[in-house]
């Protein structure tokens, strides 16, 4: 802490920075650190979350259309394929925090396995809206929104184009962060295998592990939001 | 162009414009008379305790809480009486008396299109007559635009895919600047016109000079009848397989989802778009939408032609039971859950 | 007075510790990197004053002959998007938060050097797009983008400028970031929060706007060049989206961000009011939370852009009534700042003239503020030259009076070099005599129903433009004169002692420019903020340093 | 500030109860509730779910009062994002 009067630099730890006092205050800044960029993460997400619920409750019945159409069992496996790389994210930081510096390695690759299997089966489920046209506007050129759905009497296919829209951009979004996150650890793995942590030093691991449970956290609103709402209307389906 | 005599202040000829000027004229006062005396605090305490020899240290003073809350609690009710005067004045001028005169506005780059109950149709030319009280139904064709006209103190942004509605009561014959006021692209600054307020009389031979043309609300019959409506609507807005529309208009709807709505501008052209939005009570999603199909003018028409079956039900809005003709779906606005 | 003789400061400091160009492009410094900023937003400033000035020529006449319609809403948009983006946001926070924030709580640094010098990359990336978007085309929606006009209906550069507003709020959260961990974690030992400079408190405030406002502008541009891009619908009417949902998300950030822009201007004004009166804030710690108050209310207030766009009644009325709420926080320290000076020793430099004049326009601007919250009047006046002339009285009047006070004051340290003083105070004069007279003829053509963002206008307003364009001359030539001389006193003007002023603020308690780590020895901070004392008591070899053997 | 290591039976506690949550919400969505309430429960289930992930892996139960204050600020702040929008919109239709 800032009010332990450490004056002189310790030069015991390589990862010291030198502007900093002790190992404490410059893991303190770091985690600190993480949670404000955290907090500008969850108002970036908040604007695509305010457009969904305005939309949603405008169009509830074209939502609930075009929600029946995404893939339930692919959804629900990303679900729990992404909360099973929190928990390895999770141990990778226990690991480290109790020195076990081996499970530490292991974790953080099967934390990056997890990532890219969530990573595969998304663009299998992108790849099946590119084959039934419901990618929204002109994104791909020459294969523009012309799904063949059975809509309900009175709604519109631009309003199923909103969702699609929606979709796309709060998943793509979270892809994104999916694919940073996965970055992250590569560089994390390259580390942990040269040894350089330890339960001195695991500040870096830690607050990675935060900005991954975070990108978990927005899926656990984006299943349920995207894939389940509209659900018990089943007869819409097309 | 009509000036004001009062320096600085444009005319004044609407009953709003008036009460406007009072409100603008007690927040200049309040902010030139706080102005004035901060800077004068200030210029005395400059040159009171300027500094005399180069090292001196003031005592310190830390603060003082009853100072603090002097100086918030009262700028505090001063700020409340604004408000209080604005949002009055707002709220009283957001709600079109009932028995206003509609005229129908469409913006579009650049220009203002606009359409008397009789036909009679202007472009960037608002003729309106004195003494009486004017409703302004408003959309646009393409980009957000603004009508604004300073002389009344009036201004309401007109949105692509709604309406907005605006009204006035002019008080001074003379021509009056109507301008844009939301940028809308190249030619923003010229799209402006001019408000011709007349006398009554006057203004109704000018209204009847030009009668030859069709009225909205006929052409909405009309457009009734080709996109099929009155197959399910019945041509008078009997009601049928959808909800009557004769005397709907204005009065409380009862929707499928359990709450009442009033049907107003917004909610019919909601309900011509985008029909499965706010269904009506007992009647299933049939409907197919309209989005994209007919035109801002062509949507006013069918409005105006809605709108005008309400006078051909004479009682209706009288005898607070629901006409004969009108489906279980409407009710009196008493009625309402 | 007794004389002491000053400690003969280390001919090492931050700017000849290294040389070469890349000392200064790879630097962690964050002295260094606020010169980087320093530059880099005087660039930004001179082009935005080059796009104003076209506006003030286009306007002396009522026709269209210096510059035709196309071009005149190329130039006041982009004279917007510079000068709010690539100006005002990082005007203060950047450069003399940058530099000062370290020095004023004792740190060595902000938390994260590196994540400081990665805002200022980003920052130029931002600028370097958009200046490409500018001479590619160039941009016409005015700086708020409003759709559907920009996403449907406008030819000009939108997604390039989009993307580099993008860009560049990333440098701005990072920026936030930063100083939030630096304030909640660098602090010295002793350095209490109530013993932080006024300054530290409007910065923390500033930050939080950035790092909770900034996102939601970045997503909303996203999706706007998405749309615009690809024809999808988020904001589009034609396809069942909704153009208000934009102003909201637009606003929700655009408004807040008036208040980046002016907050760290107030924590300027009460250093400087402070410390050229040599006495302590009047009501320091109300001072401290109506700073924090305006990060939060300034966050309830949006809406009141959007009182005749078609918001519902309802909402207006809120809207209307916690603007009012918001108003008090700002007089709240007006008032602190007025009674400050009571019984105190008012010194007339430069600096001082600055902050007097900030608090008379503030006052104005602040106050007109009160017209456009009003709902019954802002009817009138929304969209009309009043709102500008409002404006500007704040981001002009408030922000960069603040910004040129708080250059000159801190300039020695900066520098390590004296500005001319006589020069300072005749250039405050003319920017304050220029300033009215640009924009208090805009308040007047405003209430006579002159809308903004018209370059053709009828010829009754014209006498109150000629007057605005007078007045924008002086103010022009008024800004060229301190960029001129300041420029100068980096060769020539007198060598700045390391407390020039005998101020007792942590950053003077170095030598001036200060040393790569800002201090010999980390500070230990015994003594309130704003504590005055006799000039031996606040040198360089202080009590601290004392302190620091004793403990050691 | 000395940091409070979680064992690793806690970890398997919250990985379970997320993947229970997880089966719940699937199976509740295909419930025909009456009203909104659909709606609620899928969302309730995300918010607990999201709770425990940052009570325990993001290890906010354990941290410091600032953090709380942060995670709250963030979520006050999406609050109001949210409650000042839909405030208009949902009072569009009165008059």
């Amino acid at each position: 802490m800032a009010e332990s009067y450490a004056v002189e630099h310790e030069a015991s730890h390589p990862g010291l920075q030198h502007h900093f006092a002790n190992m404490e205050q410059q893991r303190e800044a770091g985690t600190l650190g993480m949670w404000v960029f955290l907090v500008t993460e969850i108002m970036f997400f908040g604007g695509m979350f305010l457009a969904y619920t305005l939309y949603r409750s405008k169009y509830p019945e074209a939502f609930a259309v075009a929600s029946n159409h995404l893939d339930i069992k692919l959804g629900a496996v990303n679900t729990a394929v992404l909360i099973l790389s929190s928990l390895t994210m999770a141990m990778a930081v226990f690991s480290t925090q109790i020195g076990r510096l081996r499970a530490q390695v292991v974790y953080l690759a099967l934390t990056i396995v997890l990532g890219l299997v969530f990573l595969g089966i998304k663009a299998v489920e992108y790849h099946e809206k590119y084959v039934d046209h419901l990618i929204p506007g002109t994104l791909i050129p020459g294969n523009p929104f012309n799904p063949h759905l059975e809509l309900p009497t009175g709604v519109s296919m631009r309003h199923v184009e909103m969702f699609y829209w929606i979709y796309f951009a709060m998943t793509g979004m979270h892809a994104v962060h999916m694919v940073i996150g996965i970055g992250i650890m590569s560089v994390l793995l390259y580390f942990a295998a040269k040894g350089r942590f330890s339960p001195e030093y695991h500040s870096p691991v830690e607050v990675s592990g935060l900005y991954w449970h975070f990108v978990d956290i927005v899926w656990i609103f984006l299943f349920p939001l995207l894939y389940l709402l509209g659900r018990h209307l089943g007869g819409h389906a097309g | 162009m009509q000036t004001s005599w009062v320096p600085f202040v444009p005319p004044s000829a609407s009953t709003l414009s008036g009460k406007v000027d009072a409100l603008y004229f007690y927040l200049s006062g309040v902010t030139i008379f706080f102005t004035l005396l901060i800077s004068g605090v200030l210029i005395f305490f400059v040159i009171k305790y300027r500094r005399r020899t180069p090292y001196e240290i003031p005592r310190p003073i830390a603060g003082s809480h009853k100072l603090e809350t002097l100086w918030s609690v009262i700028p505090f009710i001063i700020a409340m009486s604004m408000f209080a005067w604005g949002a009055q004045l707002f709220f009283e001028n957001s709600r079109p008396p009932k028995n206003a005169v509609e005229i129908y506005v469409v913006g579009k780059q650049w220009m203002w299109k606009i359409q008397h109950s009789t036909g009679q149709r202007e472009i960037n030319e608002l003729h309106v007559p004195m003494g009486r009280k004017i409703k302004l139904i408003m959309t646009t064709e393409d980009v957000i635009h603004d009508f604004f006209i300073p002389a009344f103190r009036i201004k309401t942004d007109v949105i692509p895919g709604r309406y907005t509605t605006q009204w006035f009561e002019a008080t001074k014959p003379g021509r009056y600047y109507l301008f844009c006021a939301e940028y809308c692209g190249m030619n923003h600054s010229g799209m402006i016109g001019s408000v011709v307020v007349m006398d009554p009389t006057e203004f109704d031979s000018w209204l009847g000079g030009n009668a030859s043309q069709q009225s909205p609300a006929v052409a909405g019959q009309q457009l009734f009848e080709t996109l099929g409506c009155i197959s399910c609507h019945g041509a008078k807005g009997e009601g049928g397989r959808g909800p009557a529309l004769a005397g709907v208009f204005d009065r409380q709807v009862f929707l499928s989802n359990g709450q009442n709505i009033k049907a107003d501008e917004a909610y019919i052209r909601e309900s011509i778009v985008n029909p499965q939005a706010k269904l009506v009570s007992g009647f299933g999603p049939i409907m197919p939408t309209f989005q994209g199909q007919v035109s801002e003018e062509q949507l006013m028409q069918i409005l105006a032609f809605i709108k005008s079956l309400q006078i051909q039900t004479p009682g209706a809005a009288t005898s607070g039971a629901p006409p004969a003709t009108a489906s279980p779906a409407t009710r009196p606005e008493s009625g309402g859950r | 007075m007794e004389t002491f003789v000053p400690p003969v400061p280390s001919r090492i400091n931050y700017l000849n510790a290294q040389y070469g160009l890349k000392s200064w492009l790879l630097t962690k410094d964050h002295k260094r990197i606020a010169l980087l900023y320093l530059g880099s937003i005087s660039v930004f400033f001179l082009i935005g004053g080059l796009y104003a000035m076209f506006i003030r020529l286009e306007l002396l006449t009522p026709q269209a002959d210096l510059l035709q319609s196309t071009t005149y809403n190329k130039v006041f948009t982009q004279h917007g998007i510079i000068m709010v983006f690539f100006f005002l946001i990082p005007s203060i926070p950047a450069t003399l938060g940058n530099f000062l924030i370290p020095m004023m709580i004792g740190a060595k640094d902000l938390a994260f050097p590196r994540i400081n010098l990665l805002s200022w990359y980003i920052y130029m990336l931002g600028g370097i797009v958009t200046i490409y978007a500018l001479l590619a085309g160039g941009v016409d929606t005015g700086w708020t983008f409003y759709t559907p006009f920009s996403t449907t209906f406008s030819n000009s550069y939108v997604v390039a400028t989009g993307l580099g507003i993008f860009i560049n709020g990333f440098s701005s959260i990072l920026t936030g970031l930063n100083f939030i961990v630096t304030i909640h974690t660098m602090r010295a030992p002793g350095m209490t929060w109530f013993r932080l400079p006024l300054f530290i408190w409007s910065h923390y405030a500033t930050s939080l706007i950035m790092i909770l406002g900034t996102p939601v502008i970045a997503i909303t541009i996203l999706l706007l060049a998405f749309e615009r891009l690809a024809h999808i619908g988020i904001f589009d009417p034609a396809v069942g989206g909704d153009p208000i949902l934009f102003q909201h998300l637009f606003w929700f950030y655009s408004h807040p961000a008036v208040y980046i822009m002016v907050l760290p201007g107030m924590g300027v004004i009460s250093e400087l009011i402070a410390n050229f009166s040599r006495k302590n804030i009047f009501g320091y710690s109300f001072v401290a939370f109506s700073s924090l108050a305006i990060a939060v209310f300034g966050f309830l207030v949006w809406g009141h852009h959007l009182f005749v766009a078609g918001q519902s009644l309802y909402a207006g009325m809120i809207f209307s009534f916690l603007s009012f709420a918001v108003a008090i926080p700002s007089a709240i320290k007006v008032f602190n700042w007025t009674a400050t000076l009571y019984k105190a020793s008012i010194s007339y430099d430069t600096p001082m003239l600055y902050a007097l004049g900030f608090i008379g326009l503030f006052t104005i601007g602040g106050m007109t503020g009160l017209f456009v919250a009003a709902l019954a009047t802002d009817v009138h006046l929304s969209d009309t030259y009043f709102v500008v002339a409002h404006f500007h009285y704040i981001m002009v009047g408030g922000t960069l009076l603040a910004y040129l006070g708080g250059l000159h004051y801190w300039w020695p340290k900066i520098s390590g070099r004296m500005y001319p003083e006589g020069w300072g105070r005749f250039a405050a004069l003319i920017i304050f005599v220029g300033f009215h007279l640009t924009f208090m003829p805009q308040f007047i053509l405003g209430y006579m129903g002159m809308p903004r963002r018209y370059h053709v206008y009828p010829p009754e307003f014209q006498v109150l433009h000629v007057l605005s364009t007078a007045g924008a001359s002086i103010l022009g030539v008024g800004l060229l004169i301190p960029l001129v001389y300041l420029i100068w006193s980096m060769r020539y003007g007198k060598i700045a002692e390391g407390n020039p002023w005998h101020l007792p603020g942590l950053e003077w308690r170095t030598q001036s420019p200060p040393p790569t780590e800002n201090f010999e020895y980390t500070p230990i901070v015994t003594w309130e903020a704003y504590e005055f004392a006799p000039p031996e008591e606040m040198q360089v070899v202080g009590k601290f340093r004392n302190e620091v053997v004793e403990r050691s | 500030m000395s940091e409070h290591i979680v064992s690793r039976n806690v970890y398997l506690i919250i990985f379970l109860s997320l993947m229970v949550g997880t089966a719940i919400t699937v199976v509740a969505a295909f419930q025909d509730f009456p009203g909104p309430m659909n709606v609620i429960v899928a969302m309730t289930i995300a918010v607990v779910k999201a709770t425990l992930v940052v009570l325990y892996f993001m290890h906010v139960r354990y941290s410091s009062r600032l953090i709380w204050v942060i995670v709250a600020s963030a979520l006050f702040w999406m609050g109001i994002l949210f409650a000042l929008t839909l405030s208009d919109y949902w009072t569009r239709g009165w008059l």
